[in-house]
């Protein structure tokens, strides 16, 4: 049986220390130029090309590639000065202790340069750049800096939360659950009464297990991702792991998409390498569904189709099919177990979704599948 | 069943002119406005070419005159040689005749068809005869009404009148009465045909007075007359068996070597004797019966080496040189069509030099830019005339393209197609002009998005023998050389183009540089402020020194950027 | 000042009314049968020639039209055949007091019919079309009949809620809020301690009122639709409305998108004409934004551009224009008011967000914009 | 400068066979493959006429030789009327010349360039002349071998044979030498032009044995041997004035009157007193001032009150009756342009009969069934034969359209185009039957997707003088009225198609529905059992004994359909 595991790590959120080290950015570049120096920031290289997988600590991580951008370069002069407006401002924000969304810290930030028409910032395109841009440099979540992500999912479980003064159980909260918001940074977790956190794909999957009350009877907490799953939910995964060691279990369709997501949770996306450390949780395992559930419990019959052009065809692959050879070749799905998936799908050309499982029985996924596969361990890593 | 005999016995000969008096659309005569366009078309046409042949400066006024609904009379007048009288019948009247279409010449004209199709237009539609008023200079103006026999193919004078010419005028004014068409201002139209014309012909002032009595004038912009162009004999490269077959036949030399040399161009006695071994050491490999030698001796022969082909057989080349000297000797008119394959075969392998660029007459570079300057008013203009070369048939021609760009040239990639000067109004998308431009990778030379770039290319093919896709004459067929010439000239051009922008851009960076430094340094001191607690004021102070600093090193780099770009504008 | 108004409706959920229905349904088509007839259903209508709009109650309405599905016409048979499968899947789910998403209803549904390679629906797409039928044929809406809804929207606030077992004050949730359910036919209002409930577009407002203690000092209740309000959001503020006699103000962007939110929460949608009465709240009022909010607070920095060809040039209207000059048409927006707005946007060709305010401040929106106009009733109808 | 007589000294006259040599792509001798179907297509074409006019059945064999790389013998053969020996250099070897271009008669070829042409681009591609055998059918064989003297436009027998004719042969054997072509199956080679032509032309047994031997046979699905062609006499409707000036300054006829009655269809000396009466109205009302007056009148001459108008005019009317009487009587000669306007004019204000028929040819509805379903095996197929009609310069014309549907034929649209049964391969998007067919709102005629459609559509353009858009002759020019009867025939066909694919999907229907209900019987009781708790059994019951009932009811409507169908087929 799955049961909570020894913390890895501990709360360690310091407003302090996103602090100085923005204050440390701004000393280095007033000393160069104080000097005559052409003063110039060290920017990691985003982009494919500046990223690898760690195979020891299995993430994604950022190579060593790093940018110049310059001041006396006249290509670079406004993104220079973007740079440090953005700095400036998330100072502020830290020190007050406030937070802001990515499009409010564009309009805060945007205005005329006076004696000119130009605009600090023409555009969010130009600000969203420029924060991640100091997340890499300065080593710091944006969610650290007080600058929050959209939201998306939602939590059920016996677990006790405090958010500032407020504390609750996301148990008590009926259906509904609690929502999670863009930055879990500052919450902290009073009780941890579960014994694995199951992520969920679809809220109305995660609807289904709330109401058959699989939470209660499996001693699980439901972490409901609403598709992709949001950075603060995978930040809240990342934590509920390393901090309250609780076993991650992923719940996805059965098809490219929900095979993503999970790898987003396991692995961190190519995107964000740079935040790997803190966002991806390599330990997660996956529940299902597989294409081995299609045999297993009869699907057949409510299996979709998969889209796109298969390999073998004129034109192919495409859809579907195309991103499901891209999954073979992740590092962390080289494995046989999911190899062999991935292949079937292929070879079937078909899709399972979550809430195909209803076919059976309403109650069937609660009752039958879940417990059983769990229990089995019939989890692939 | 009928038998042969009776049904031959309606056998009948149609004349030209019936033909085309029924296909009237092959012609250019389909459309309200095409067809107005192509009456003036064909006058203006006649009236430049009379001009340059005689070297005269052209001075051609068009006046439309509306009759009525679809009504129009069309008046072309120029300060032409005129044209004698006896002559008048088989200009207006009789088609396929001309000075110009037997002979290798260039000309705007081609075919002899022209005028005398307008007249046949202006007839079937409006019935009435086209009216012809000319001098060559003398003591009198010939007035006469011209008519076409259809069934004959000849030109009829209806009535013909005689004028003192006590001032001594000299030119040619016909006026043609048509129905069925109409006069807009469209692309289509004479307007813009006219101001194309007046832009590859910067030497012609050319009037145009509309319906609504609109006098337009396009300048002259340039005061030199282009030379008359020259009857070129055709080259050997790409020449076709039956060319030489049949000129052979009339020839009035009496060797087929003397034949070769006066009838062709670039060929001499020592090219004789060159022809003479490659034709024998041809005769010598087609011998072979291994295939492979055979292959790996004509591509020695490709490479030059026919003295050592020839070395190689000995004494049997020996035999066959003198079989094809004898050849040589012989009389043109005994020349077999294996033997006329033989040469041109022979023609294939061998070197020659490019054709003889006197009979072409290219706008030329600086008439382009003239014309360009003159009527588009752009910021920057190019042009490249590129040397002549032949195609299919041993025709020579020569492209010839000019570019403009910026200024008051509207956001938008327009194309002057023309050929011989003569401006292509329709049929834009089947020509080889148009799929030249197009094949261009225009991001190459910094113009990002040719449709909205403010540039028009004009593109001028000259050529003896201009081929046309259909009679309309309004697409150039694609044909492979002249294909990839026009996209060589556009190269050319998009490539000072490119120098242009380049050096423009250069330069304007330059001088924004410093103004876009000091104008973040505000910006960058508040936050740097925020920052670090240092005073805004003494922060903007470090700044402002650093890119002073910066600019006293930079001054050298403008100066070579306004060199670049003085180059590209020379 | 915005205070509670009395209430209009009661809490009126009654699973019996719905079983007694489908019932009724059951036994009228067994009754045609058994005489020999061929049985049949009236359908209302749908569609745009089946609606208006109705000047009393201020809300659209369905019309009369009826449309027949006959057993015996083999153009309808499937149909007829589909329409009493959900008709007796719902009865099931309901007496069991279960809850089913409409994906889970598909593919509970979906099987092959014996002998035959048919499916009873093929897609999702021909089980949607059924439900909607019912629910216009027995005049309860799908959460009635335990088929929910996708979720999306939270809400924050002095209120508490009753869902089943649990008790919970949504203010007492952290930043995160309460994670409004697909169907909240079921929860029950205990103590309502707010003054008013303020709908807000975007997620990044709601979290920024959050933050900024606005809730608290306003005595106001955040409803965050985040994008368009979900059916659950939009049956939530209709029963807090006519329920618990909140005041309603809307609160989104400037522009075609956030009037058409506001819109649909006002008046309900063409599509979901048929349950105006249980969906729509004509009394809700809008705040925000404006344009008058541009020039009144100095925004013009910070308006975007309306997307699409405006009228008067070469193709247009289209995107923004065409959609503003749309909304001009509806009846609830010929008012001079919003004729206004919807004018000047059209003649400045700009829309403007909610989180421009940040421009000024992050606390302007909350300290200064909302607060002031609510007071001074700058609200549009 | 130059003076005008020395520039005219060098005035020649071009022969049209020099101007078609220089513009061979003009009569379709463009692209290798293009060229062989061109050479291949005026054979066979004159084959299938001179059979035709002569009333034989005709066998056509084709056969391609490779003689070399893009090298061709190509040689047709019929069992054709044959050639008279003086003929021959006129059919072969003079452009222009024939038997059909004068007169106003519908046939295949048209302006006598076709064959010509062929002879002229193998002897300027291989220098071989063409070989042609011939007889009447009389004692004895032509042989002779035929050049074209270019510059005189005549042809020009280099070798004659006589041989005895023992055996009674008569036909035509042609063998073309060509160069620069390649034989290719592709959708514009011969093979596809073969096999078109033999759909168009049931009657004719066509063969082709390919370059590698193959021997593929077209056979003759209809033994009726279609009528002969006559000549046609222009219809008054939308006779253009040119025409009738032209022709009444060559008529025999001594007045305008028998001019009229003799040389143009439909007019009687009944219908000359109504034009009579139509040009003195006009004449009348033209000289109204009131410009408001004259439209009303003219409104009610187009509504056939020409007496009323007359008679509003009293005595005025009658002087003018008298001069146009006149005008009636006197030499056609003497008639004047403006004369010949008025008659014009009168034409379009009066009704005529619609043009004679005999003289066009259509294949035929029958005929195109047979042609359409030998070699196509559809499921479906029909044809419309529209009515003749005029166009422009009353020139008569007729459409007809098969349709062929499902069966063996492919999920793909074709269109097969004809001009006087001739296919045409080339140029589709231009042609007015492309945008015909594609104009068409298929949907209406349960086609869903045309694109998809296994259909096959057949158009073929009957006239005495086809529109085509170029020399080239592949595609007809888009003519409001002939556009119009495109599509109205069409779309009768398309009705008829409609017809029966309801028909099919009703039995289909009512043959399945009996089944689809029972069908949905088990699930529909289980639900209801849910609902109501009556046992499901009971239901399933009530349900089969519902569909039983039903079915009594609904043969006969089964029957019905059935007939429908039938019909449609017929």
């Amino acid at each position: 049986m799955l049961k909570r595991e020894r913390p890895k790590e501990r709360f360690g959120y310091d407003p302090q220390k996103v602090l100085r080290k923005l204050e440390e950015l701004g000393r280095e570049i007033l000393k160069e130029v104080r000097q005559g120096k052409n003063p110039y920031f060290d920017i990691p290289t985003r982009g494919l090309n500046n990223v690898y997988f760690d195979e020891v600590k299995r993430v994604i991580r950022m190579g060593d590639k790093l940018s110049r951008r310059y001041f006396l370069n006249v290509a670079h002069a406004r993104k220079f000065m973007q740079t440090l407006l953005i700095a400036a401002y998330v100072k502020r924000l830290v020190s007050e202790g406030k937070h802001a969304s990515l499009r409010e810290a564009y309009y805060a930030n945007k205005h005329t340069i006076p004696g000119t028409k130009e605009n600090t910032f023409e555009d969010q395109s130009e600000s969203d750049p420029i924060i991640e841009d100091l997340e890499r440099m300065l080593g710091v979540l944006r969610e650290e800096m007080h600058l929050t992500a959209d939201r998306r999912g939602y939590v059920y479980g016996d677990i006790t939360i405090r958010d500032g003064e407020d504390e609750f159980n996301t148990s008590k909260l009926g259906m509904g659950g609690w929502a999670v918001p863009g930055t879990v940074e500052h919450i902290q977790f009073v009780d941890i009464n579960v014994d694995y956190a199951l992520v969920v794909e679809t809220a109305a999957m995660a609807d289904r297990l709330i109401e058959e009350k699989f939470p209660k009877k499996e001693r699980a907490l439901i972490i409901a991702t609403q598709g992709q799953a949001s950075r603060g939910v995978r930040r809240l995964i990342h934590r509920l792991h390393y901090e309250e060691g609780l076993p991650i279990i992923v719940f996805t369709d059965g098809d490219p998409y929900g095979w993503y997501i999970y790898s987003t949770i396991k692995q961190g996306s190519i995107n964000l390498a740079y935040l790997s450390e803190k966002l991806a949780t390599p330990e997660a395992k996956f529940v299902g569904m597989t294409m081995d559930d299609i045999k297993k419990y009869g699907l057949e019959n409510v299996t979709e189709k998969l889209k796109g052009i298969p390999p073998n065809k004129k034109g192919g692959p495409t859809g579907d099919y195309k991103r499901i050879i891209e999954e073979m070749n992740y590092p962390w799905f080289k494995n046989k177990e999911w190899q062999r998936q991935l292949k079937l799908a292929l070879e079937w050309g078909v899709r399972i979704e979550q809430q195909a499982l209803a076919n059976k029985s309403l109650e069937f996924v609660a009752k039958k599948y879940l417990p059983e596969k769990i229990a089995n361990e019939e989890l692939l890593p | 069943m009928a038998k042969a005999k009776e049904l031959f016995k309606e056998f009948k000969i149609q004349s030209v002119s019936e033909f085309f008096r029924r296909n009237a659309a092959m012609l250019g005569y389909t459309g309200k406005i095409r067809s107005l366009t192509t009456v003036v078309h064909e006058a203006v046409t006649n009236s430049l070419d009379a001009c340059e042949e005689a070297g005269i400066l052209p001075y051609v006024r068009v006046e439309i005159e509306e009759l009525g609904r679809e009504h129009y009379k069309i008046i072309v007048e120029d300060n032409g040689p005129g044209i004698p009288e006896k002559f008048i019948t088989h200009v207006f009247g009789k088609m396929l005749a001309g000075t110009k279409a037997h002979r290798n010449i260039q000309s705007r004209g081609q075919q002899g068809i022209g005028i005398s199709g307008a007249v046949m237009f202006a007839q079937i539609t409006s019935g009435k005869a086209t009216r012809v008023i000319t001098s060559t200079g003398g003591d009198e103006i010939i007035e006469a009404w011209v008519k076409i026999d259809v069934e004959k193919n000849e030109g009829k004078i209806v009535k013909k009148l005689k004028h003192p010419n006590p001032t001594g005028w000299r030119g040619t004014r016909i006026e043609l009465e048509v129905k069925n068409v109409k006069y807009v201002r469209s692309k289509q139209g004479v307007f813009w045909y006219l101001k194309l014309t007046a832009i590859a012909n910067p030497h012609a002032h050319i009037e145009l007075i509309e319906p609504d009595g609109k006098l337009i004038v396009f300048p002259r912009s340039s005061e030199e007359i282009p030379k008359p162009p020259v009857e070129m004999k055709p080259h050997p490269k790409g020449v076709m068996t039956d060319d030489i077959y049949r000129m052979a036949k009339k020839t009035r030399k009496n060797t087929v070597k003397r034949f070769l040399i006066s009838e062709f161009s670039r060929i001499s006695d020592k090219k004789i004797d060159e022809l003479i071994k490659y034709i024998a050491a041809i005769r010598l490999i087609n011998r072979e019966e291994d295939k492979r030698i055979k292959d790996q001796l004509f591509e020695r022969l490709a490479k030059g080496e026919v003295d050592l082909i020839l070395k190689s057989y000995g004494r049997r080349a020996k035999k066959v040189l003198k079989e094809v000297q004898k050849l040589m000797e012989k009389p043109p008119e005994k020349l077999s069509w294996h033997e006329a394959e033989e040469i041109v075969e022979a023609f294939k392998y061998m070197k020659f030099l490019a054709p003889p660029t006197h009979g072409l007459r290219p706008i030329g570079e600086e008439n382009i830019v003239k014309g360009l300057t003159g009527i588009l008013k752009p910021e920057f203009v190019t042009a490249v005339t590129r040397s002549p070369k032949v195609y299919r048939g041993g025709i020579p021609f020569q492209v010839e393209v000019g570019l403009a760009y910026g200024g008051e040239l509207e956001s938008t990639f327009n194309l002057l197609r023309y050929a011989n000067r003569v401006p292509l109004l329709f049929d834009a998308g089947a020509c080889v002009t148009t799929m030249a431009a197009r094949s261009i990778d225009w991001k190459r030379y910094k113009v990002e998005d040719l449709d909205r770039a403010p540039l028009t290319l004009l593109i001028n093919v000259i050529s003896v023998h201009v081929p046309y896709t259909s009679t309309g004459k309004q697409s150039i067929a694609n044909e492979d050389e002249i294909y990839e010439e026009i996209r060589l000239a556009i190269m050319e051009a998009a490539r000072r183009l490119q120098t242009y922008l380049s050096g423009k851009h250069r330069r304007l960076y330059q001088v924004k540089r410093k103004k876009t430094l000091q104008k973040y340094v505000p910006e960058i001191a508040r936050a740097l402020s925020i920052l670090t607690g240092e005073p805004e004021e003494k922060i903007k102070e470090y700044f402002l020194r650093l890119i002073e600093k910066k600019f006293e090193n930079v001054e050298e780099t403008l100066e070579q950027a306004v060199e670049v770009e003085a180059d590209a504008e020379a």
